[in-house]
């Protein structure tokens, strides 16, 4: 059994711009991605997380993780992404060396 | 001085009905610190629910509406709805401590409509027997969506001036569309429909009137607990955005009095029609405007109009508007 | 000639019935791109709630049935499921482009049964007042459990066959138990045996009843906006699966229509029974077939009969079917 | 002997009422392995729902109460709750193989009181027809407050002695708080508040008393699922927990309709509120206890007081507890 | 405070099959495993995250984290997950190497 | 682009002690932090992560991440949340090196 190294991708922010960010890792070419629902702290103020009534749901945060195979790809959805979104809405992005299996399905 | 005393016996009346009490009843449990919680799926579920009855029941009264009765209260809606938005980026382009962007926000916030208002509105005006036409709810739209556009447009002309680019043009049929498909407007337009076209009087009598009440008491609960949750919110913000939520409502609510005045004269509009229509211009959009904002004005602060709106705007308008225009409505038409 | 004038007259004053009103309105506000949504543990709740009053009442009025009555009923129940899947599996076995295990899943799908759709049938015979026996819907596991283990033992011989690997015995009891265990069967069996060993009378005319028409109304919202939701899904694979979901409920009811006739003529099964059941059989399983398919036949991709069940199959059934059959019953039982 | 067969016959008899039909149907189904699930967020609001009403009803009873009536009975639930921790808490420390923390803590949880028991209660007396004080409930906090609250300085003081340390001042205020704040307690005082002071009478009469019983139903319905699924749990810890979990409920009620006869004789407190007074005691905390204790005893392991309490402690307090305490009720006074 | 180099193996797959995995993890003698909600999107199409109703719940995804303390068993839990699983069923796999506190938990 | 640097330490406990670990957090300054639910199996038993009804819902457990500059600050987080609540309560912390992208954030 090998393992391959990728990079993962993760970008934790408004769960409002989830669709948005999607489409630029699909453009990017990525195989695929996850996301969780998340809550959190940063420099926007407290995001909900708990399943307790919101009036306005929206405004949780996702975190979404993108694993591709070369780091240049990666550089490239976080940059998109910041440039498209972090001016106005909450935002972090971070990357990490992993080691995958099946190389073929990134 | 009499209708003073008349308001604020009322008033404390009111206070007792369960529409009220409930909701003061959450912001009383949220200060304390309780750990009471109503699930996010039961609150949504409760908003399509009231909806859903408002509509069906607006939509089966549509049927054999008089269609001119409702053009001038449509018409109406319209000019208050972007009235508010214009009086509001006005006066907050006056205090220069104020982002323009989130001046422009929240006017457009409380130029929309919120459906826990509206719904509380209804209930309490049956409670006081005052009949009103059934489709004043469908009001909703034509007050709401010119109210975001405009101040999605204003904000948008406001960037392009200030970034000095050329004039991109703003598309205003994807606002519409976004509010549109919104879950609020979408359950009382659904619901509208599906009394005009379908026979849903059934389940109208057998499920959504009987617990209408009872569900009402549990989302007024919710906003009482939201109310008080996102007062830290509002505090981050300058206190001129808590000042304007408390007097705007009942300014609003007023100006809307005085046009639904002249649609009553002009075209027989009912005096639970012209408190019910105040309502709608007093009340601020607390589920479907503020993403619909967010998305369109992303530079503006959401803190600013979520916590004006969440925590002193809607109280104040179902708290006092409400039992004002009641009031109001009881000694202008003596009803 | 004439039936067909009384069967679209019908069919246009059913799409006025709240039941099909409601679904219609999912697939309109699916397809206009609503973000109105019922949250998920709602519809949880609601498919346990309808479940638990036709357990309920199914199982107070056993407690008296005839067991006669029942048997030739409950042996066509299990006639109809198994073949249906012998046939959806010939049929898929003729189109080369539709991999075999695709074809057999979806049979099994359609084979097995519809909660939703079975709910639906029951008010819109309350509502046309014909009568059916209480037991009816406890036909549901003797054609939906046969169904979904003569699909996955078909799928699991082929497999054998293919891999031309010794034969290994496919075990039974595994899927009934899983069947059993679903939150749909479960639900339903639970109220049978509480109908049958307690005295829930009081609930069920206090609560189960009186909100049954009522939350059916929100599930089949539900299943309308499902039904549009997985068109997308429908439109990956191959045509064959849409052609497939459209005439075989139509198909599969008039089969079990036909036989029910016999039991109305050998043991006196009512009309309303005879019409239920081709419900029953039109009808294919979207709740707890799909999670046992998924499991019993991993090889075959969920796209294909989860698609044509959700979005083609069930919307079939209960616009197409259900008055069709009452119609058809009508007709052959004027009643 | 009579008694003995009266009381037989009444549990028969009340196995059959849907409470508790539905609480022995939940382990039934958890135990043959169903997927079936009430969500979370519905078990939420039905907690929520039973409590408001019950606090509604009694807040608007209180209004008229005599208040020296419920004095003593209030007295009482004190002595209560402090004797079963003191008593349990010795019990335990007799056991070596018991660490003493876990056995305080689950004297704690059976001190305090449980929300679903209280209701199944009120349910199972009306259908009696034995009447009580509607402030009998309000008795709750008076019974688990000061039960979570010894339990937790007993736990402290144990911890400072074993570790030597200088004495540390507990500090009472904010387990108090704790208790109040959590979601159950809160939504009764919370009802009872809005019972006192605002007119909830038309939605107590809609909403919250029709749908009563059948929301109890499912919770019951939960309660089983839970305490059969909890004994994995329990299974894990000494084999006291289980033998104290299934005779305590029986004991406390005992002394509790002890004391209850006495407020009977002294001041007229009626036979259903002995009863009731009886099961409260005979409870144990199920929701806002355990994080209550988990957070001030951390060193205890709940799954030594979760396993008992919801594995048997509930199951005994409802199915055996309140047949017999109604069955020695009618027995007693002849009611 | 001394950290330990550990190894993180995660796995996103099908909520349906999570209990499966869940116990090849336990026979390789892993002392533990964290499991969360997810969504996603990969060659087997678009997963749900939403709380929307869906007809068929256990079809959304599972993100699954195990800490071992070697690499070899690490592999070896991918592996046989891979094995049993991957060919009809949809899922990643990767590791990735991290420093935990209080070894003896792992 | 530049990427930095930085360190992500993970804390995987009871949602009960959610809120003391935040501030713990907060106090050590960092910049925020995120919160996901979650569910699993560790010495003190398995975990719920599902929606099924609990009459204990503040038993199950959440993954709290937060991304820091320096290894020292990630290694005092983890050590003053396993001193004050990992003798009692259930719990595991990690930390693993990532890059980030706007290193102001954090
Ligand atoms: N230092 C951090 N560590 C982990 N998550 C963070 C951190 N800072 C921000 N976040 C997450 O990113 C979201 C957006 O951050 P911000 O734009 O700073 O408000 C927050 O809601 C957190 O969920
Ligand atoms: N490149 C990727 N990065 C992150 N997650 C992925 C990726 N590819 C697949 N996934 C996740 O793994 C699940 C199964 O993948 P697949 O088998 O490709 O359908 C998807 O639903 C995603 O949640
Ligand atoms: N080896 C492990 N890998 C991943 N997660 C773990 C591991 N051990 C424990 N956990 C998580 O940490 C929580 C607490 O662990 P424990 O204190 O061992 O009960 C568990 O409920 C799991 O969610
Ligand atoms: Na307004
Ligand atoms: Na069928
Ligand atoms: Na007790």
């Amino acid at each position: 059994m090998t393992l391959y190294s990728a990079i993962k991708v993760v970008i934790i922010t408004e769960k409002m711009i989830a669709k948005g960010i999607c489409n630029i890792i699909e453009q990017e070419g990525a195989s695929g991605y996850t996301i969780m629902a998340a809550g959190g702290k940063g420099s926007h103020g407290v995001r909900n997380i708990s399943d307790r009534a919101a009036v306005i749901d929206d405004f949780s945060d996702v975190r979404i993780e993108v694993i591709v195979t070369d780091k240049e790809r990666a550089k490239s959805i976080m940059k998109k992404v910041a440039e498209a979104y972090f001016n106005e809405y909450a935002g972090i992005t971070y990357l990490d060396e992993v080691e995958v299996l099946r190389l073929s399905k990134f | 001085m009499e209708f003073i005393v008349d308001f604020l016996t009322r008033l404390l009346m009111q206070f007792q009905t369960p529409t009220l009490a409930f909701l003061i009843g959450g912001m009383l449990i949220a200060a304390v610190g309780s750990n009471l919680k109503i699930p996010n799926a039961v609150y949504q579920f409760i908003v399509f629910f009231l909806l859903m009855k408002i509509g069906l029941k607006g939509g089966i009264e549509i049927r054999e509406a008089n269609f001119n009765e409702m053009f001038l209260p449509a018409l109406f809606s319209i000019i208050v709805g972007i009235s508010i938005v214009i009086a509001g980026t006005l006066v907050f382009s006056l205090l220069s401590s104020v982002k323009r962007e989130d001046g422009i926000a929240t006017a457009g916030l409380f130029g929309a409509v919120s459906a826990s208002s509206l719904a509380a509105a209804m209930v309490l005006l049956e409670e006081e027997s005052i009949h009103f036409e059934a489709w004043v709810p469908a009001l909703y739209p034509f007050m709401d969506i010119p109210a975001l556009i405009l101040a999605i447009v204003l904000a948008n002309l406001h960037r392009q001036r200030q970034e000095g680019s050329g004039k991109k043009e703003i598309k205003v049929w994807p606002i519409v569309k976004d509010s549109l498909q919104g879950s609020a407007l979408s359950a009382l337009l659904l619901g509208i429909v599906l009394g005009l076209f379908a026979k849903p009087e059934s389940i109208l009598h057998s499920f959504y009137e009987p617990m209408f009440r009872g569900f009402l008491s549990v989302l007024m609960l919710v906003m009482g607990m939201e109310a008080y949750a996102r007062l830290a919110e509002l505090r981050r913000v300058a206190h001129w955005f808590a000042v304007y939520a408390f007097f705007a409502p009942i300014i609003h609510g007023l100006f809307a009095f005085g046009l639904g005045y002249l649609a009553h004269v002009w075209v027989g509009f009912s005096a639970g029609g012209v408190i019910l229509f105040s309502v709608i211009a007093a009340s601020n959009s607390d589920i479907s405007g503020p993403p619909t904002l967010r998305a369109g004005i992303p530079s503006a602060n959401p803190s600013s109009y979520i916590g004006s709106s969440t925590s002193i705007g809607t109280p104040v308008a179902i708290v006092i508007c409400i039992p004002l225009f009641i009031a109001l409505g009881q000694q202008v038409f003596s009803v």
